[in-house]
């Protein structure tokens, strides 16, 4: 399936590849899964579903013709674009979407709403393309392109607090659309190119670019719209949701900040804030959600810590994250389905009824917790390790910290409330069948990368000799876990557990939810204020020099009236005498 | 005859100039012809039908000014000296032929929606409407294809007029009212300040043609800076606070009207008279050497952003779809003034592009609202609940249009958009690009709330409700508006011609 | 040269300061004087006084009527040409006077009256008659009331006769 | 230098058989003799005939002067064979020849227009007189013009001013009486101060040739008599000018007038006093003078500028239309006064280009409003209201003649607007332009007050009845035709405007150029 780099020829943007051997042309990756998702918004249901589960498996059969080096350029609009440029970090990460989408299709097949399958697809396809954008302005497309597809996941509870949810939610992504914007006009002024490379941070570029990344990326304070939005898709929305755009912001983040210290700091801050939130937290895709952000705090950590076992470590944790994530909310999603609830306060005993959804989600549970022999152990113990042995000892504790806390709450608390805990009298019906094969393949991707994860290793950028089951680290892990596990039983025995409460957190996300449109409001209440002010200052100004005007030129008025002839010839005389006056004196000067 | 004879061979002598003349006087023509079989003939539809047919001709004629501008020629007619040193003269260069293509090419689809509009709307008056809007369109022409001050000023004003007619349509109280706001605060910008700012010009230069590169190198840079302001303001169709009021008064009209004013010719001929002045008067160089050395050199720069922010703002609170898309508008048009404020080269090509993807995606949004009106006799966001299920073709059009104007991939507003961040960083007018930035936010915070409202849920189920006797509009109305929204996607797969054509305008003497 | 100097010092120039004070007394009955014909008598004076101007202008000291007489020589004339012209202006001011009069004549029949703020009253009065049938320029544009409009008396009493 | 042009004019006298060397003389003559044939004939419809006749082909002369003035230079026709300075010359220079333009192209169309009944108080057999009137008064304003000799002008003067008197007094309005009256008190008075002007600069100068007395003027400027004397005849041309303050004899004049007298009047008279203004400013005295030594400018240019705004504002208020146009002609002479003010060539050109473009727009309005007043039986904005479909072709006119009052690109009034404003950049007054252009917003105003009252008013009740109570319809061709020549000559001038502003601006040229100084 080997391509002959030399040989490929291209087409414009269509990207028609000539290939030896079976292929005879290529699409650019993003092409499968956005145009199964135009036709699917035509096509009837049977014929959507089917695209679903089929698009992504064309779009990595199509993908697996690409090799690194592949690169498409076009020209548009006076710019040279590079529409694809294939590596090794954008081959995995295009993979895990292939991979991502296959599953949420099989997830989404129970379902006949044609606007999240739409939208999902072309979400899916969006990711594909951003990975593959060989500069910051294909990368804005595609940027961009993520929002607008995914909040249709959003909208799609058709509630109308996921409305507005929704729209901050896009909001947020314009902002960083837009910063991205301005980060590539500043790259390609003080760079004169657009291709998007590793940059040292420095220049204004870099900063902006880090911060429209940043917004994506969830860090700290710029992370509200995951924990807003994200809960309040639908079931189906969250898992494509907690698949695409986070990933492909720390595809970005890797491309073009490897190595960058202080994403070191970022991601230990991400790392361990959540974990209280996530503690208090009643909604369980919000838990959920925090947990990502944690997760998401190992992963530019790890991008942080540079090239090798670092990027590795982050990238690895970013393919296993998409999969025990993606099967976490699944489980949840089948659980909102179900029951129609998601509050941990309202559930309860659902493994009674739902016995192999809460047996695929401790297996979630156990992945994102960093057992042994499940996916996270063998991708988060890189990046620790690798903090260790770069010796920022104090980025290793709050690492472990975190570990423990992301145990703690996704590892026991999600399946403990949601399965376990006090019953709640539900009995809902197991999941249907096709999440239950979603949430499956998922499960045994799980198991399947913890017990080998050399398959995975051997797609990494950099090649690497890592080891993660060695001693040391499973003893360390298992210890941690253990030691948790007994803090979560001791505090809900003894009652000290924070209870859960029904009220929606705010953290930061004040500002973007209360201060900023209460500031729009008064800006404009104001602004109005003096706009009306003005106009009404300025209407009575009018008003007067109105009647000054009429009292002196209306028919009535003094100069609008006919004078009497004596009057003017008074003027007449008088102006005679001025002006004799007046060149008497011009001339006697 | 002989004088006719002769204007004939003076007409065909200079290559282009036949095609230059017949662009202008096609819609011209089209007036007479609509006037002739609508009052004499009364005939709807062959009226109806002229206009198409003439508008098809008056476009194709515009098209075929590309080929020869393209490769580098002006095509210029100079029509008869208007006053000793000044001529009615028309060059065409790439930035007019744009506006001219925008103008003519809108100016048909636009006919045929306002077929549907009218006539689903049983509207009065039907053969003035159309005999006016030739006439606009022609005038817009001319400004586009004004090889001086003096001749655009002209067709610029000949716009105002021959657009009175169509704003104060309905000939009610509150149309007159409308029409003294409109008229009153166009007029008297332009002849206390644009026509000042001209021969000012004049005074200075002793010329008023435009040239590339500008002919204002060597003034002081004070009397420069106060020139751009007069010109800023003074051109008040490019609805420069405070000079924007007559924008949302005129949404009295018949929304064609709304269409064509916005979007099209009116707004546009404004913000183009600014970009045109700024570049081929000023001279970019000349200009931001200028406002570089003054300390208020950027106060229109100032102008600009307050304008495009405040008008977001007010947008944000409008009920009246009509005018919270005029408010957009403003600020909108502010993006292209700023554009040229700038005085870069790349913004200003920036600023020319907006030109036309704004004019596309502004069309489809009031076609749309033209159309909700028709289809469901509404104006009110808050009354439009729901009415996306029954209108889809409409308020998925909308939807469209108004990504586009946000500014978003795959839309064509999201290259203009581009075009002018990058002048602007270019130039370090952060000002701007903050400006910009946010306004694209708060674009998103009046423009998809009203999709959201179109299609939120169903309440009491689907039968029945409030969205009852809602329905698509007329097949002429949906059919225009559909096709706009399809070429503002076109337009950013495809934007090359533009850009081409554009590329280096605003640049020095060739 | 102050005024007090030319008035005392150079002589000859009395004649002047009587047209000048003949000059004004016209003005004055013009300005001051409300009836109609005692305006017209003001600017007989004043006519007068510009006649008398010319005159005096014409006026050589020691000179004769300019009459050439058989076999004189070197006799001193004044300057007939001033003289000349005033006989135009004086054909003119006549006429003035008589279309003055003729036109008080016609404002008598017209109005009965010749004080001119009386005929200002009234012509006020006409004047606003036709103005109540106009909406004021700035009121707002409402619906026009709805009034009879009477017919304007055009001409007043004296229609249609000739000058 | 006085001699030699004598002596070229003689020459030209004598060497020329051609009949055309009479037409200064004869543009005078014409109407002069045509008003007692009038008179003999005692019939209407022969007066009438006559006196389109005559002012038909005295504009037909004015067209053959100013082509000969422009080829060869000033035309000199020494009356009765007396030669300059002893004898009276005419003396046509462009200036003169472009004035003598105007008015008889004004004449010409105004007694074209057929002014049915409505026109004036006297008895239909007796309307032989007005015609007479007329021609009189035409012959007055021709020969200020054309006259070089200073007291000859005070004679034309008089003529016209006696004669208009007369016409205005014909108005079937009660008020025209007192409006004849006023008129005639303050131009006897402006006739008076002219006069007395008159005498005292030929008593220091002997002369009362208009190039001699420039040429002898000189050596005796500093004398208080000249100053004197400069200063009774700019008064007294004033009045007639209507200069702000001395402005209120001409609304109710025009106002009250029969419709072609005012149409007539409020294109040539003030037009003509105009240029006397400018002659005697600039050839007489010298711009020099004027403007350095006395700084008339300081006086001029203030009153200018109010007239422009006092005019415009009070036209804003008036409820007649008349009265409207004629307020807006006192803001209207406010430009052509400025320009002069300005003292240069671009402000000068701008004045002389104003004399036909506002002569002509003002004429076509008085006509439009005549066929309004024909049809509707009333001459009041309020009269106009709904007239936009009823009678297209005038509402139309007037939209035009108004925009040419505002200055409106395409329109004749914006090309005189122009040629102000550069003038008043010209002479480093960027303040006066923009004045010059605020001002014209209020002309914006006054002039849509009407066009709204066209197009939205909605007549009402007995407004929809016309004179004798039929529906209301377009104005009469008789009628319409010679308006439609005056409002298109607007939009034909404003878009090809170089003829008259090459001509103006030769004029203008030759008066800042002229002797003295």
């Amino acid at each position: 399936m080997a391509a002959t780099e030399t040989h490929a020829q291209y087409v414009m943007g269509e990207t028609v590849r000539l290939l030896d051997g079976p292929l005879q042309a290529l699409l650019h990756p993003a092409l499968p899964l956005l145009v199964a998702g135009v036709v699917a918004a035509l096509a009837p249901p049977r014929l959507r579903k089917a695209l679903l589960v089929l698009a992504p498996l064309w779009g990595a059969w199509n993908l697996l013709g690409f090799t690194s080096g592949d690169l498409v350029s076009a020209e548009l609009a006076g710019f040279e674009l590079i529409l694809l440029r294939v590596d090794k970090l954008a081959f995995l990460f295009a993979l895990l979407f292939h991979l991502a989408a296959l599953l949420a299709g099989i997830y989404a097949l129970h379902s006949d709403d044609r606007m999240q399958q739409v939208a999902g697809l072309l979400y899916a396809g969006s990711a594909v393309g951003a990975v593959f954008a060989g500069d910051l302005l294909v990368l804005f497309f595609f940027w961009e392109l993520l929002a607008i597809t995914s909040v249709f996941l959003i909208w799609a509870r058709r509630e109308t607090a996921s409305t507005r949810s929704g729209l901050r939610y896009l909001l947020v992504h314009i902002a960083s659309g837009v910063l991205l914007l301005i980060g590539a006009a500043l790259h390609w002024i003080e760079f004169g190119t657009l291709v998007f490379e590793r940059m040292d941070l420095g220049s204004a570029a870099s900063w902006v670019l880090l911060l429209a990344i940043g917004i994506k990326c969830c860090f700290p304070l710029l992370h509200t719209w995951l924990v807003d939005a994200y809960p309040a898709a639908t079931e189906l929305g969250t898992v494509y949701l907690a698949s695409f755009t986070t990933k492909t912001a720390v595809y970005a983040l890797a491309r073009g900040y490897e190595g960058c210290e202080p994403l070191i700091w970022i991601g230990m801050a991400m790392a361990m804030f959540p974990i209280f939130y996530a503690v208090i937290e009643n909604d369980l895709r919000r838990v959920l959600g925090y947990s990502m952000i944690n997760q998401i705090g190992f992963m530019v950590c790890g991008v942080g810590l540079g090239a090798g076992l670092g990027v590795n470590g982050a990238v690895a944790h970013a393919f296993n994250d998409v999969i025990f994530k993606g099967l976490l909310f699944m489980s949840m999603g089948a659980v909102l389905l179900r029951t129609g609830r998601i509050n941990g306060s309202e559930l309860g005993g659902l493994y009674k009824t739902m016995p192999q959804t809460a047996g695929l989600c401790m297996v979630g549970a156990a992945s994102i917790s960093a057992f042994p022999l499940f996916s996270g152990f063998v991708s988060k113990s890189m990046v620790m390790t690798e903090a260790a042995h770069e010796g920022y000892v104090v980025v290793w504790l709050a690492l472990l910290f975190a570990s423990a806390g992301v145990f703690h709450h996704a590892g026991i608390k999600i399946p403990f409330f949601a399965f376990f805990a006090h019953d709640s009298g539900l009995r809902p019906k197991e999941a249907p069948l096709n999440m239950r094969v979603a949430m499956g393949i998922a499960a045994l991707l799980c198991i399947a990368i913890g017990c080998f994860p050399n398959a995975l290793y051997a797609l990494l950028p950099y090649a690497t000799d890592y080891h993660p089951y060695d001693t040391t680290h499973v003893v360390q892990q298992l210890q941690l876990l253990f030691f948790s596990a007994l803090a979560f039983v001791t505090l809900m025995l003894t009652g000290i557990y924070p209870p859960e409460l029904r009220s929606t957190n705010l953290d930061v996300d004040w500002f973007a939810r209360r201060a900023a449109p209460r500031t729009l409001r008064v800006l404009a209440a104001v602004g109005g204020a003096i706009w009306y002010g003005v106009l009404a200052g300025l209407a009575d100004v009018l008003k007067v020099v109105r009647s000054v005007v009429r009292w002196l030129h209306s028919p009535a008025g003094r100069l609008g009236e006919p004078w009497p002839t004596g009057t003017t010839v008074f003027w007449a005389a008088t102006l005679l005498g001025l002006l004799l006056l007046f060149s008497y004196l011009g001339s006697a000067l | 005859m002989s004088a006719v004879g002769t204007l004939l061979a003076e007409l065909f002598a200079e290559p282009g100039s036949g095609w230059i003349a017949a662009g202008l006087l096609l819609p011209v023509g089209a007036a007479l012809l609509v006037a002739l079989l609508g009052w004499v003939a009364r005939s709807a539809n062959l009226r109806d039908g002229a206009t198409v047919v003439v508008g098809v001709a008056s476009a194709a004629t515009v098209l075929r000014l590309w080929g020869p501008v393209s490769s580098g020629e002006r095509p210029r007619w100079l029509l008869w000296s208007f006053a000793p040193g000044g001529h009615l003269e028309f060059v065409v260069e790439p930035l007019g032929l744009v506006f001219a293509t925008v103008a003519s090419v809108l100016w048909v689809v636009t006919s045929v929606y306002a077929f549907g509009y009218m006539r689903g709307h049983h509207e009065e008056h039907q053969t003035r409407f159309f005999c006016c809007f030739a006439i606009a369109i022609g005038a817009a022409i001319g400004v586009a294809f004004a090889g001086n001050l003096l001749t655009l000023f002209l067709f610029y004003e000949l716009l105002t007029f021959s657009t009175f007619p169509l704003v104060t349509h309905h000939q009610t109280t509150a149309a007159r009212r409308a029409g003294r706001v409109y008229f009153g605060i166009l007029l008297s910008t332009s002849v206390g300040l644009f026509l000042l700012a001209i021969v000012w010009t004049w005074w200075l230069t002793g010329t008023t043609d435009f040239r590339p590169g500008g002919i204002l190198a060597g003034t002081s840079p004070g009397v420069l800076v106060a020139l751009l302001l007069l010109y800023g303001y003074g051109i008040g169709k490019a609805a420069l606070m405070p000079a924007h009021l007559w924008l949302p008064a005129a949404m009295v009209a018949p929304t064609p009207v709304s269409a064509l004013l916005h979007a099209v010719a009116v707004v546009k001929a404004g913000v183009f008279s600014v970009l045109k002045v700024v570049t081929m008067i000023f001279g970019v160089d000349t200009l931001r050497g200028a406002m570089d050395r003054v300390a208020w050199g950027d106060v229109l720069i100032w102008i600009g952003c307050f304008t495009v922010l405040s008008a977001s703002i007010v947008a944000l609170r409008q009920d009246n779809l009509k005018r919270r898309l005029a408010y957009s508008t403003i600020g909108q048009l502010a993006y292209i003034v700023l554009g040229a404020a700038v005085a870069s080269q790349i913004a200003a090509q920036g600023a020319a592009l907006h030109i036309v993807t704004h004019a596309v995606g502004k069309i489809t949004l009031f076609f749309c609202a033209g159309a909700i009106y028709v289809g469901a006799h509404k104006t009110e966001i808050s009354t439009m609940r729901g009415i996306g299920w029954r209108m889809p073709f409409t308020m998925g059009a909308f939807f469209v249009g108004s990504l586009s104007i946000i500014g978003l991939p795959p839309l064509a507003g999201a290259w203009s958009k581009w075009g002018l961040i990058l002048g602007a960083s270019q130039a370090g007018e952060w000002l701007v690009v903050a400006t910009l930035a946010a306004s694209s936010l708060l674009s998103v915070g009046y423009l998809l709330p009203v999709v959201l409202q179109a299609f939120a849920p169903r309440q009491g189920g689907a039968a029945g409700g409030e969205d009852a006797g809602v329905q698509e509009a007329p097949l002429l109305c949906v059919v225009p508006l559909c096709l706009t929204a399809l070429l503002c996607v076109v337009l950013f797969f495809w934007p090359t011609p533009f850009t081409d054509l554009l590329s280096g305008f605003a640049g020095g003497p060739p | 040269m102050s005024l007090l100097e030319a008035l005392l010092v150079q002589r000859g120039l009395w004649v002047y300061w009587a047209i000048i004070t003949l000059m004004m007394i016209g003005l004055y009955g013009v300005i001051a004087r409300d009836h109609l014909v005692k305006k017209v008598m003001g600017l007989n004076v004043f006519q007068s006084s510009a006649i008398l101007l010319y005159v005096a202008i014409g006026k050589v000291r020691g000179g004769t009527a300019a009459i050439l007489l058989e076999g004189e020589e070197n006799v001193l004339y004044s300057n007939p040409l001033p003289h000349v012209l005033m006989l135009t202006a004086i054909v003119v001011g006549i006429a003035t006077t008589a279309l003055a009069l003729a036109l008080t004549v016609r404002i008598q029949e017209a109005y009965g009256t010749l004080e001119e703020d009386e005929l200002a009253r009234l012509r006020v009065r006409e004047d606003e008659e036709e103005a109540a049938l106009d909406p004021h320029p700035f009121d707002p544009p409402g619906e026009p009331e709805d009034v009879e409009y009477p017919e304007v008396k055009v001409g007043g009493g004296a229609g249609g006769a000739g000058v | 230098m006085a001699a030699e042009s004598v002596g070229q004019g003689l020459q030209q006298v004598a060497l020329s058989t051609a009949f055309d060397v009479h037409f200064p003389a004869l543009e005078v003559v014409l109407p002069l003799v045509a008003a007692p044939l009038c008179f003999l004939f005692r019939s209407r419809a022969f007066a009438r005939i006559l006196s389109a006749a005559v002012a038909w082909l005295t504009f037909g002369v004015a067209l053959v002067l100013l082509q000969k003035v422009l080829a060869e230079g000033t035309v000199r026709y020494p009356l009765g064979g007396w030669a300059a300075p002893y004898g009276i010359e005419y003396r046509v220079t462009v200036a003169g020849a472009w004035v003598i333009l105007v008015v008889s192209l004004v004449a010409a169309l105004t007694l074209l227009f057929d002014s049915r009944g409505s026109a004036s108080r006297l008895a239909p057999e007796r309307r032989y007189l007005y015609y007479s009137a007329f021609l009189l008064c035409l012959a007055g304003l021709l020969g200020m013009a054309i006259t070089g000799d200073l007291f000859n002008i005070f004679v034309f003067l008089e003529i016209s001013s006696l004669s208009s008197y007369a016409l205005i007094a014909l108005g079937r309005d009660r008020r025209a009486l007192m409006a004849s009256y006023s008129y005639l008190i303050m131009g006897t008075i402006g006739g008076g101060f002219f006069m007395i002007g008159v005498g005292l600069l030929y008593q220091m100068t002997g002369t009362l040739n208009v190039e001699d007395m420039a040429q002898r003027l000189p050596a005796v400027l500093d004398t208080r008599t000249v100053l004197v004397g400069f200063a009774f005849l700019l008064v007294g041309l004033s009045i007639k000018l209507a200069v702000f303050p001395l402005h209120q004899w001409l609304p109710n004049a025009y106002t009250f007038a029969p419709p072609r007298v005012s149409a007539f009047l409020a294109g040539t008279a003030t037009k003509v006093s105009y240029y006397v203004m400018a002659e005697v400013v600039f050839v007489l005295f010298g711009a020099h003078f004027v403007f350095t030594e006395i700084g008339l400018g300081a006086v001029l240019m203030p009153l200018s500028v109010a007239a422009m705004f006092v005019g415009s504002l009070a036209a804003i208020y008036q409820a007649d239309l008349r009265r409207l146009l004629a307020y807006s002609s006192i803001g209207q002479l406010g430009y052509m006064t400025l320009g002069l003010s300005l003292a240069n060539v671009e402000g000068l050109t701008s004045g002389l280009v104003h004399v036909f473009n506002h002569g002509v727009t003002k004429s076509g309005l008085f006509l439009v409003v005549a066929c309004v007043g024909y049809r509707t039986g009333r001459t009041t904005v309020r009269s106009m209201a709904g007239l936009g479909t009823r009678m297209p072709a005038t509402s139309l006119a007037f939209v035009i003649g108004g925009m040419s009052l505002i200055g409106v690109p395409g329109t004749a009034g914006f090309v005189s607007k122009w040629e102000l404003i550069r003038g008043a950049l010209a002479a480093e007054r960027l303040w006066l332009a923009a004045v010059v252009l605020v001002s014209s917003l209020l002309a914006v105003v006054y002039v849509w007050r009407v066009v709204e009252m066209i197009y939205f008013g909605r007549p009402e009740g007995l407004e929809s009845l016309g004179r004798d109570g039929e529906p209301v319809r377009e104005a009469p061709f008789s009628m319409l035709l010679p308006t439609l020549i005056l409002v298109a000559a607007t939009v034909v001038f404003g878009l090809w405007s170089d003829p008259t502003l090459s001509v103006a601006r030769s004029a203008a040229v030759e008066l800042l150029g002229g002797a003295g100084g």
